[in-house]
């Protein structure tokens, strides 16, 4: 166990908690968004400086499986089919 | 063994933030989030029960039933949601907050 | 140690605070947003208490799925989602036995609060260490050969576990695909023409989300791992080649679609049959000297149908353009 | 040597992170937030991953970080272009 790594692994989840507050706030969508980005890099960086302190490859491959599955998120935003407005009568004025 | 302790703990405050969510919100999404959060308490209990003993053996089977669990709320959320997404679509007058009104 | 320590409470706290804000937020894609930043943080605590695969399958699942079939259901069901959400609206007058009162609020309230001192005292009620099934998982599968404890214990059990496991993947899917209105995915065309971009991302990204379903395939022997991790990795593959507007899983041919959504649970009851006849394999075990290869064939049977379905799922929860009209639920309605 | 360079590396990406999340918070509207987030994404993750691969031991695991950094780069350039331009579009349906 490396103590210098597991400081900067412990850090980076205090900014990760501060930049929480930009979720709570952001006026768009898209700043929350920006934020849970943001979030994903970071982890992915505590991951792989905790798999230094630790050194487990186990860590190293759930840090993959963040970097790999975090564009889902945000594709599945800008392209899920929205409701449609045009459909029938239970559209509000 | 204080690390366990510490996170049986929040486990215990996860659940019960989960059902008072689960009873006190009104829309369905929030609803199904809630019901996320109690099971993610849950499997938070069980996997530090599991870790009692501290770093040199980990109970396995709690984590396969953890893993186990996870296949199934998975499942039951997708159903979940799929199942508000019909309650949308026959009844699209709907309040947002789920409040679904037998109209006539 | 005192590092570890600030790590842990940094942990709660984020875990705590993102739960909190979630219930309590009256804005809905906020609650979202941090639903799947929630799925992080508890993946990260996995990490901590030891329980590297359920931190594999929480980050899958997690940062993946589940966010897509809460951004996808939430889109579908908000046509102005950008507005600022009023969520506590004053209950219906012309309906007063909707409106839950005073007291009920009261009485859930104290329920919780009981609920919360009961679970307590069961939590510093229980003994401080405890060797729990450790030891008869150890002496249970020794014949099996397998290094890593997790898999092994997942494994002895394979045949009531994964067999339930997929048993409940496909009754949810046909859940869905009732709720829905629909026999198979086939024909649910993507919601938009492709994307240059999600083009460009999908040709280089998809190869690896396949190598790594396999990787973690192969990985599940002796390491974290296994065949669900791999299958949440093969149905995410499939969900982002859907949305980047392929076709994905929606253009197999409805036999083929139905054989890969049966075969891990077909297989596994193949084989419990073959053992119940076979005198010297134990009842839902594998045959002796058989188990390597036997174990592998079903793993990847299973991998492949858990990705199938959970895909599948996905697809349908977020539902896209007809191409063929079918029963929406409207018509014969009495 | 590569041991204290790694760990220099490391703490300068660990900077870049603090002054995405800064620039996150304090910037006045949401295409500098945007931008201000690359910065961490590109520059932290990979100050940090180029650290780990000098400091590790084994060839395979510091190869596993490379691959981990192109993943983020490429997908978070993907995410960040995709997030611009539905803001674009949210500005424009606005006017």
């Amino acid at each position: 166990m490396d103590l210098f790594y597991l400081g900067l692994a412990a850090f980076m989840l205090l900014t990760m908690l501060v930049g929480m507050i930009r979720v709570f706030r952001g006026p768009e969508p898209e700043d929350r968004l920006s934020a849970m980005q943001l979030f994903g890099t970071t982890g992915v960086a505590v991951l792989l400086l905790l798999a230094a302190a630790f050194n487990s490859p186990a860590l190293r491959n759930t840090a993959l499986i963040f970097a790999l599955l975090a564009v889902l998120a945000v594709v599945a935003f800008v392209r899920a089919p929205a409701r449609k407005s045009d459909s029938d009568q239970g559209e509000k004025p | 063994m204080n690390t366990f302790l510490l996170y049986s703990l929040a486990a215990v405050v996860l659940i019960c933030l989960g059902v008072h969510g689960l009873i006190f919100r009104r829309h369905l999404l929030r609803k199904v989030m809630a019901l996320n959060i109690i099971s993610g308490g849950i499997f938070l209990l069980l996997i530090s029960t599991a870790y009692r003993n501290g770093t040199e053996a980990a109970d396995p089977i709690p984590q396969a039933m953890v893993l186990t669990g996870i296949v199934v709320t998975v499942s039951a959320t997708a159903f979940a949601l799929a199942l508000i997404r019909r309650i949308h679509q026959d009844n699209p007058d709907a309040d947002d907050d789920g409040d679904f009104g037998d109209r006539e | 140690m005192s590092m570890g320590l600030a790590l842990d409470v940094l942990l709660i706290a984020a875990l705590l605070l993102t739960s909190w804000r979630l219930l309590e937020a009256s804005d809905l894609f906020q609650a979202i947003v941090l639903f799947i930043s929630f799925g992080l943080f508890l993946s990260l605590v996995w990490l901590r208490l030891q329980a590297p695969d359920i931190a594999l399958a929480e980050a899958a699942v997690g940062a993946g799925l589940a966010g897509v079939l809460l951004l996808g259901t939430f889109k579908g069901l908000e046509p102005d989602f950008r507005k600022k959400q009023e969520e506590s609206k004053p209950c219906r007058l012309d309906r007063p036995g909707a409106c839950p009162t005073r007291v009920h609020y009261l009485a859930a309230l104290l329920g919780v609060l009981g609920l919360a001192g009961i679970l307590t005292l069961a939590v510093l009620d229980l003994p401080r260490s405890a060797n729990g099934l450790t030891e008869l998982a150890v002496r249970a599968f020794e014949p099996g050969g397998i290094d890593h404890l997790v898999t092994a214990v997942l494994l002895d059990f394979r045949l009531y576990d994964t067999w339930l496991e997929l048993a409940v993947l496909v009754l949810a899917l046909l859940g869905v695909l009732g709720a829905g209105g629909r026999h198979s995915v086939r024909g649910l065309e993507p919601p938009w023409d492709p994307d240059p971009v999600l083009v460009w991302l999908v040709r280089l990204l998809i190869p690896v989300v396949f190598s790594a379903a396999v990787y973690l395939l192969l990985l599940g022997g002796h390491a974290p791992g296994g065949a669900f991790q791999a299958g949440v990795i093969l149905a995410s593959g499939l969900t982002l080649l859907w949305l980047a507007g392929y076709r994905s899983v929606t253009v197999l041919p409805r036999g083929l679609w139905y054989g890969l959504v049966i075969c891990g649970f077909g297989s596994i009851e193949v084989l419990a049959i073959f053992a119940s006849v076979h005198p010297e394999t134990p009842v839902l075990g594998y045959p002796p000297g058989f188990s390597n290869p036997v174990i592998l064939a079903l793993e990847s049977l299973a991998t492949l149908s858990i990705g199938v379905v959970l895909a599948t799922l996905t697809i349908e929860t977020l539902g896209g353009r007809e191409r063929t009209p079918h029963y929406s639920g409207k018509g014969d309605r009495p | 040597m590569m041991e204290v360079l790694g760990r220099i590396m490391c703490l300068a990406g660990a900077f870049f992170f603090l002054a995405g999340t800064v620039g996150l918070l304090r910037f006045p509207d949401s295409l500098s937030r945007l931008h201000a987030l690359t910065k961490a994404d590109n520059l932290g993750l990979g100050l940090v991953a180029v650290g780990l691969m000098l400091t590790s031991d084994s060839v395979l695991a510091a190869a596993k970080v490379g691959l981990i950094w192109i993943v983020a780069m490429i997908s978070g350039s993907t995410i960040c272009f995709l997030l611009g331009r539905s803001m674009l579009a949210g500005m424009r349906r606005r006017k």
